[in-house]
């Protein structure tokens, strides 16, 4: 009597009932973390000390006469009570409207739409180039030796290190102001991305290829590889066929976190590189007090950091099937 | 000098031209292709890379500060304009004359500009335009105060606009001169604040064809352009094709950037920078001070310790600002001892006042009763330490400048003054301002004029004004002073005015109210390949109207 | 006779000074099985690896004569090993979970031989896949090149790795403990795969730590004990007359068919709990579970782990529990000892209520019950010293009547230096002497052994069975004796219960249960138990 | 798994490989020497003060007199430099303290509070989270102003959900250890179990990721610092000074130059040392 295939007959039957019902759990979690970070956000912009309607006018030098604040506080709405106010805030948010920046008067909405698509060319680009550069450092390091291993760990170390407004000063430095090969600024085409992207990926890389590193040397002892290698299979098979694909799994897994801080160094990098995007705006918004303009880039990030972690988990059940099975039996 | 991002505009005021001109320096190397390359070749875009911060309203009417100034200068003309002598010269008026009793003014216009949508410019228009700036709701601030005297506009036919004044004010002419209160089509006017802010609509050389937000302003030439200041080196339309309006915030990656090419020009120059540049052959520099105030550290006689004239004298006695101003700004500034920039003919300076001398200051100090000293070396009375509040913005003070307060808190200790330093973005420290929480402060103020010092230093400055903005910063208060200042507002003739201001500026140097560092440093760098390129001497904005590319 | 298929003389393997292998000499025939037995650290596995060039970075290999169907390895360059190895050896290793990449379907990772080492087309690879699937037997070939080996259950992962060593056709096959981890009757079917395998002439090199399993199939066997060959012959003769002293301990260890009681290390005294020992005469039983049910609830459905579980253990008696993995004998024992809530029935401990009451209450009575593990190092504070670890443990004994830790080393026979050790630097057998020792100082009543030998040597196993059964004898203690293992399981028992999907399907005396089992799958059970049978 | 920590992952994933102290680690610990004798007592090895100005001997290059050269005021980078250190690394620990405080509050109410808590607080870490790193910074100075207070409490916070998540981890994994169940079943009281078994466990390789923290930590309140929202000059704070320094990096190198090594070399010595602590620990698990 041989045994059947029934486990993976009921694998089967459940799967798409599996992924429907892992694709609700995400989506509704997604929207709670959506509404809290909203909520959350709505009320700690109430801390900020002093008065919101003369913020608007341009803070407590303006010394704004009683009717002016009166007014900027019906046109504004801050003269409603808080409740009623929160949910006309939920309420603008779930048409997408995102209220109207203090300095710039202009609806936040539209302004953080024009800047989210450079700042996530370049995060994405950051991403892909800190995930090839890690790739392709954590195979070498574990291919060639006691030596290329310590070099490599050394490369990753400092790569982390390097903190992004350093590392793009000295790039600068050398790339625009020595060698004359890259614009130090940003040109709004390819050229230009290149400096600002390698500031960012280089930090990344390194994170991305410890983690990487260790998740390579963990596969080339498992049994699967012995097993790989007494089919014949040659080192460079080994690494392409097996640890590369493993070594990948926690770097997927990993880039809705990566994107978050990519993100992060954005505000510095934008600066500096002098690009349009959402870091540039927060830190303009930010010493300006422009709390609509921060409240929405917070908001938006927030979005952009959950479809990425919907995505990237989404792409790591794609590719690791152990994912997959092992959800039921927790 | 970096100009405040917000609310600026009231430092920025019109004033009674003195009629003394802005010097365009221009230095470094000429290219030995000059004459080869002199003729002026139409085409380009001039890629401009600026420092200041982002404007959030391109309409200079709306608030009204200097990166707004900066920008609005390439869109918008004004009526009159000042030649590098200071004298007032014709622009979009071609003539003016005033009434005997100084309160009406009849402006005659050019007769066959149009605004660039079209709009015919006229009486109508100037009319419509004084009006928008005296309107609350327009939030102007520099327009708004340099129209202060100004009560109407009359259309009396379509090239004569008369202005009707409730007082005499010789400063007129330059407060017209000046780029917040250049005028604006009618009908860009009427679109709303929301709109016009995106895209102001004037009749200059150049037009705003896009605003990328936190990227760049793209300005288009106007083919149609006909309405140059009398000093232009052309007529008709511009040479540029365009100008490509960065802004940069980052200087060190603005500099990069003109090394590299990516930029023609940028605005507010690092000291260092400029050392750089002037070593090289493919760089230049124009140095165009700003005109009105110093850049000065005022000493707020209002509160204690400051309100002790010996106190303030031994700490300008007290520090040493001359080795400091030398090495951090490489020699781009000249100490000043005046409370004018040297762009003022009327300026007047005397060095003896601020000589460096330490065994006075510590004299001083103890005649004024500040005689015993703490464990950390300040001095003390009646247990209270001699500590001075320096709140310092960093929109408007450079690196550079910020390091030159650290050198002041540095030397102050050794007459056992506890300077206390304290970095604030602007809203802070317009905060700290308000609240009279201040010993030292350092607030630019760019007006053209010496009537800057009546907005200065007036004791009516000491109240806020309806706007909110105080000027007197030092608190000065002093009736002679009133008194010399309000008579040169409203007196005709220049030399007595020039005698009214020296000893106002008198008063208030003796009185050891401020302490002069330097002109307000207003530093261009551009690539050589930039030929024509000037700053218009009304407030050392550049203007690009007469600008072409060598290399295209 | 023809050329042997592999023929080693004076194999010695060493890793850096240390010599692991040591002068190794064996053949083996087209169509031959042959068993490298021996316990962890005999040399077994790193045997089978020099066999394929794949010792590891820093190994030193060194032969007198190394041939495979008459060709020289001891000079093979890694291209000519990566030659041989597929198509003239293939390896099949334990527990195919992570033998097999588990992120490849199996028809790539079966395919890959083939590619790598013939120029068929992907349609042919293919072809030859599903051909080889179905050779090894599994269900629905086509299906199965999608899947993944995590999609597989045990034995179908077995058999794919198999397939995968078997896709070139090579003359050898060496398997390294390819039953271990497995249920017994899915190793039935393994073995029984193998023996085809073999009957087609395909020579076997098998590794093995069971004599059992090995004497289902092994035509010669080769015993190892660190790196050496201890003994060497055909499998019947070795069994029967084994000439070596480690041989016959080997032997003896192993308890399938040994009666209860029957010391396992040749040469300790025997002691035997019996039935009829006066422990038994107590009223009523120490513990009793009445109707357990279970449920937990996987990949959205709710399953019966537990499903309506009766038993009782008299005092002084040795209840075995014996099942497949996953038929619910863990969590029996996590209901015994009151760890989960019970979703119907209950637990009476001494007939008083124990898995109802609240925790509260329940702690002080915990001490009467007692616990030994499986992998008892992770049941240990990583920090605690043994001796931490006892005095932890005697803090709940009753006040007046608390050994010393010295008294509890020497009653599980640990030297009173181990005291001050961490448990992570003793080994498996040690530890689980300290564990019971552990189980002993609170004065149970009853212990709960869960697969308390699974992870030993044989040896070492029978040791601590030794152990376990005198302690039985001298305290009069009562075992709830869970395994996989029916030989242990029959060993150790007085009475059997055996359990599958959650239910207990037969319960009786040892004795009874395995000799005249009366369910069929209890039956089937007992069939398939590999036992120290000689091929016939 | 999505959001795994990926310090978290770097050092559980990294199994004891050495036991004998590296070059590396040596390297890593004679640095961390130097910054603890430069937070304690940074007159033992520098000599000059570090705010002395003197305009007459701004911008020299390094030179025998001065090591590190000297910055716009003419004051010497070197002693800046270890005057600095006891700024930055406060900032670093305070925030990582922090950090590590907050997460183990949110990771002993997750992990211990029964089965809605854990559900709640899990949301909380979620959407903490959602706040990368610098933004939730960046909205904490908003509300609080700029400066190197509100720059370590802002650091710390936004560390504080990832030490959350992982402290929660550890207490789940623990909670269901062998040794845990095996002393429920000797019938020991839970808060016998908490404070013997649980939290000692929990704790050890908490204070391991810290030390790995303080190294990210630094960076971070330095890009603040940098950003000016944090540490101020003329603080010789090493963000701070590289911030000044930047606006004559065509000029004078040095300014920017040192600093950021001593950043760099700190987080490089904190992480060396974190990891080895992991790898030393590791093992015992």
């Amino acid at each position: 009597m041989t045994p059947g295939l029934q486990t993976t007959n009921r694998v089967d039957r459940s799967r798409s009932h599996r992924v429907l019902r892992w694709l609700l759990v995400r989506l509704g979690g997604a929207a709670f973390v959506l509404w809290a970070v909203a909520t959350l956000t709505f009320f700690a912009i109430r801390l900020i000390p002093g008065d919101p309607a003369e913020a608007v006018l341009g803070g407590p030098g303006s010394q704004a006469s009683q009717e002016t604040l009166d007014q900027v506080r019906r046109d504004y709405g801050l003269d409603l009570p808080l409740g009623v106010q929160y949910l006309n805030a939920l309420g603008r948010l779930l048409t997408g409207d995102l209220g109207t920046s203090y300095a710039l008067k202009v609806p936040v909405a539209d302004l953080l739409s024009a800047q989210l698509g450079g700042t996530l060319i370049l995060a994405f680009s950051a991403l892909l180039v800190a995930w090839a550069s890690a790739l392709a450092l954590s195979l070498w390091s574990t291919g060639g030796g006691r030596i290329a291993g310590s070099v490599g760990q050394a490369i990753e170390l400092t790569a982390a290190a390097l903190p992004h407004f350093w590392l793009a000063t000295v790039l600068i430095a050398i790339f625009s102001s020595a060698l004359g090969w890259l614009p130090p600024v940003s040109t709004g085409g390819v050229l230009g991305l290149i400096l600002p992207t390698v500031t960012l990926a280089i930090p990344l890389a390194g994170f991305l290829a410890q983690v990487m590193r260790e998740t390579m040397l963990d596969t080339l002892d498992a049994p699967f590889i012995v097993s790989a290698r007494a089919r014949g299979e040659s080192e460079g098979g080994i690494r392409l066929r097996h640890a590369l694909r493993h070594a990948s799994l926690p770097a997927i897994s990993l880039s809705g976190w990566a994107l978050g801080y990519l993100i992060s160094g954005a505000v510095v990098v934008e600066t500096i590189f002098a690009r349009p995007g959402l870091g540039r705006t927060l830190l303009q918004a930010v010493t300006l007090r422009d709390v609509p303009i921060v409240t929405g880039v917070v908001l938006l990030v927030a979005l952009v950091y959950i479809v990425m972690t919907i995505l990237t988990d989404a792409a790591s059940r794609l590719a690791d099937p152990r994912l997959r099975t092992a959800e039921g039996e927790r | 000098m970096h100009s405040p991002s917000r609310r600026p505009a009231r430092r920025a005021l019109t004033a009674i031209a003195a009629a003394s001109g802005l010097a365009l320096l221009l230095t470094g190397c000429q290219p030995a292709t000059e004459s080869a390359s002199s003729t002026p070749v139409a085409g380009g875009t001039l890629t401009y890379a600026s420092g200041d911060a982002e404007p959030t309203c391109l309409d200079p009417h709306v608030g009204g500060n200097y990166p707004q100034a900066l920008l609005a200068g390439q869109f918008l003309d004004s009526l009159v304009s000042r030649n590098s002598e200071g004298e007032i010269i014709p622009w979009l008026a071609t003539k003016w004359s005033v009434s005997d009793d100084g309160l009406t003014w009849d402006f005659t216009l050019k007769d066959d500009v149009s605004f660039t949508d079209g709009t015919p410019f006229d009486a109508d228009a100037v009319k419509v335009n004084v009006e928008h700036l005296k309107d609350p709701a327009t939030e102007s601030s520099t327009g708004y105060l340099a129209l202060g005297k100004v009560e109407s506009v009359t259309a009396i036919s379509d090239t004569v606009a008369q202005f009707t004044l409730n007082a005499p004010d010789s400063a007129l002419l330059e407060s017209l001169s000046m780029p917040w209160l250049a005028i604006e089509s009618p009908a860009g006017i009427a679109r709303g604040m929301e709109e016009n802010c995106q895209a102001p609509i004037g009749t200059g050389p150049f037009v705003v064809d896009d605003w990328v937000k936190q990227d760049h302003v793209s300005l288009v030439r106007n083919e149609d352009y006909n309405s140059p200041p009398a000093d232009a080196q052309h007529d008709g339309k511009a040479y540029l094709e365009a100008i490509e309006w960065r802004f940069i915030p980052d200087s060190a990656s603005r500099y990069a950037a003109l090394q590299a090419g990516q930029v023609d020009i940028l605005d507010n120059a690092q000291p260092d920078t400029i050392a750089a540049a002037e070593k090289t052959t493919t760089l230049a520099h124009i140095d165009a001070p700003r005109p009105g105030a110093s850049n000065r550290i005022e000493l707020n006689a209002g509160a204690a310790p400051f309100n002790d004239p010996a106190v303030r004298e031994a700490f300008i006695r007290a520090v040493d600002v001359n080795d400091g101003i030398e090495s951090l700004f490489f020699g781009s500034a000249k100490r000043s001892y005046s409370p004018l920039s040297s762009a003022e003919s009327v300026g007047y300076s005397d060095e003896s006042l601020f000589t460096t001398d330490l065994d006075a200051a510590n004299a001083l100090l103890d005649t004024a009763g500040w005689t015993a000293r703490d464990a950390d070396g300040f001095r003390v009375k009646d247990g209270e330490r001699l500590t001075l509040d320096f709140p310092v913005s960093t929109n408007q003070s450079i690196p550079a400048e910020q390091s030159l307060f650290e050198q002041i808190q540095a030397t102050a200790k050794q007459a056992g003054f506890d300077v206390q330093l304290s970095l604030l973005d602007l809203s802070s420290w317009y905060g700290v301002l308000a609240e009279n929480d201040y010993d030292l402060v350092s607030a630019p103020y760019t007006k053209v004029g010496p009537d800057v010092l009546r907005i200065l230093y007036h004791s009516d400055g000491i109240v806020p004004a309806p706007s909110g903005y105080f000027a007197n910063l030092s608190q000065v208060s002093d009736p002679q002073l009133d008194d010399l200042l309000t008579r040169a507002s409203e007196i005709s003739d220049d030399a007595e005015r020039a005698d009214l201001y020296e000893q106002a500026q008198k008063i208030i140097l003796e009185g050891f109210h401020i302490l002069p560092l330097y002109d307000q440093q207003n530093h261009f760098l551009l690539g050589t390949q930039v030929k024509g390129a000037r700053s218009l001497p009304t407030v050392s904005t550049p203007t690009f109207y007469d600008t072409w590319l060598a290399n295209n | 006779m023809t050329a042997p298929l592999l023929e080693v003389t004076g194999l010695s393997v060493a890793f850096g000074d240390t010599t692991v292998v040591q002068d190794l000499t064996f053949t083996v025939e087209p169509g031959q099985c042959v068993a490298l037995v021996g316990e962890s650290g005999s040399g077994k596995s790193v045997t089978a690896r020099s066999l394929l060039g794949l010792a590891g970075r820093g190994s030193h290999i060194s032969a007198s004569r190394m041939q495979l169907s008459g060709r020289d390895l001891t000079t093979a360059s890694e291209r000519d090993w990566r030659r041989i190895r597929g198509p003239e050896i293939g390896l099949v290793l334990q527990d195919a979970l992570v033998s097999l990449d588990p992120l490849r379907p199996l028809g790539r990772e079966i395919g890959d031989s083939l590619r790598l080492h013939s120029t068929l087309s992907a349609t042919a690879v293919r072809a030859r896949v599903i051909e080889v699937l179905r050779q090894v037997g599994m269900p629905d070939p086509e299906r199965a090149l999608t899947l993944r080996s995590g999609e597989l259950s045990g034995g179908l992962r077995q058999r794919a790795l198999i397939a995968a060593a078997l896709a070139l056709d090579p003359p050898l096959v060496i398997a390294d403990e390819p039953t271990t981890a497995l249920d017994v009757t899915i190793q039935a079917r393994i073995l029984d795969l193998l023996t085809e395998v073999k009957s087609r002439g395909t020579g076997i090199l098998l590794i093995s730590h069971d004599l059992a399993v090995v004497s289902a199939i092994a035509d010669r066997v080769v015993v190892m004990k660190d790196g050496r060959i201890v003994e060497a012959g055909p499998t019947r003769a070795l069994l029967e007359s084994p000439r070596e002293e480690y041989t016959r301990r080997l032997i003896a260890a192993v308890p399938t068919d040994k009666p209860r009681g029957t010391p396992l290390v040749p040469g300790s005294t025997g002691v035997l709990p019996a039935r009829s020992s006066r422990w038994t005469d107590a009223v009523g039983p120490v513990l009793e579970a009445r109707s357990l049910v279970k449920t937990y609830s996987r990949a959205g459905d709710r399953f019966r782990a537990v499903n309506d579980v009766s038993f009782e253990v008299a005092r002084g008696e040795t209840l075995g529990l014996v099942g497949e993995s996953g038929s619910g004998k863990t969590t029996v024992a996590r209901l015994a000892l009151a760890l989960t809530r019970a979703d119907e029935g209950d637990v009476l401990l001494d007939g008083a209520p124990f898995s109802t009451m609240r925790e509260r209450d329940r702690r002080p009575l915990r001490s009467r019950i007692g616990a030994i593990y499986q992998d008892s190092l992770s049941s240990f504070d990583p920090r605690y010293s043994v001796r931490r670890i006892l005095t932890d443990a005697l803090d709940t004994a009753p006040v007046g009547d608390r050994s010393t830790v010295a008294e509890l080393l020497d009653a599980v026979g640990l030297p009173t230096g181990v005291a001050e050790s961490r448990p992570l630097f003793l080994s498996g057998g040690q530890r689980q002497r300290v564990s019971i020792a552990r189980a002993l100082a609170a004065r149970p009543e009853l212990i709960v052994c869960d697969e308390p030998v699974s992870a030993l040597d044989v040896t070492v196993q029978a040791q601590v069975l030794d152990l376990l059964n005198r302690l039985q004898a001298e305290r009069g203690l009562s075992y709830l004796f869970i395994s996989h293992d029916l030989g242990v399981v029959r060993h150790m028992s007085d009475r059997v219960a055996v359990m599958k999907d959650g239910r207990i399907v037969e319960t009786g005396t040892a004795t009874d249960v395995f000799t005249d089992p009366q369910h069929p799958y209890t039956a089937r059970l007992v069939s398939d138990a590999p036992r120290l049978t000689l091929p016939s | 798994m999505s959001e795994l920590d990926l310090r978290t992952a770097a050092a559980s994933a990294a199994p004891v490989r050495r036991r004998r102290a590296s070059v590396g680690e040596m390297l890593a610990g004679l640095f961390v020497l130097f910054l603890l004798v430069a937070t304690v007592a940074p007159g033992a090895i520098s000599w000059i003060d570090p705010n002395a100005i003197s305009a007459r001997e701004a911008f020299q290059p390094p030179s025998l007199a001065h090591w590190f050269g000297t910055d716009e005021s003419g004051r010497d980078i070197y002693s800046r430099v270890v005057a600095g250190t006891s700024t930055s690394l406060l900032i670093g620990v305070s925030a990582t303290a922090i950090g590590l405080v907050l997460g183990l509050g949110l990771g002993v109410l997750a992990g211990f509070g029964g089965r809605a808590l854990d559900f709640t607080v899990n949301r909380v870490i979620e959407v903490l989270f959602a706040f990368p790193g610098l933004l939730l910074a960046l909205l904490v100075i908003v509300i609080a102003g700029p400066g190197p207070v509100t720059a370590t409490i802002a650091v710390g916070l936004s560390t504080a959900p990832g030490y959350g998540r992982i402290v929660r981890g550890q207490l789940v994994s623990i909670r269901s250890s062998g040794y845990v169940e095996s002393a429920r079943v000797l019938g020991h009281s839970p808060a016998r179990v908490l404070t013997r078994h649980i939290l000692p466990n929990a704790l050890a390789p908490l204070l391991v990721l810290a030390t790995l923290g303080i190294g990210q930590a630094v960076v971070w309140a330095a890009a603040l610092s940098y950003l000016g929202l944090g540490a101020q000059p003329p603080a010789a704070e090493w963000g701070a000074m590289l911030s000044a320094g930047r606006t004559y990096i065509g000029t004078a190198w040095w300014l920017t130059v040192f600093p950021g090594l001593m950043i760099v070399l700190t987080t490089i010595a904190t992480t060396v040392l974190g990891r080895s602590l992991t790898r030393r620990t590791g093992g015992t698990r």
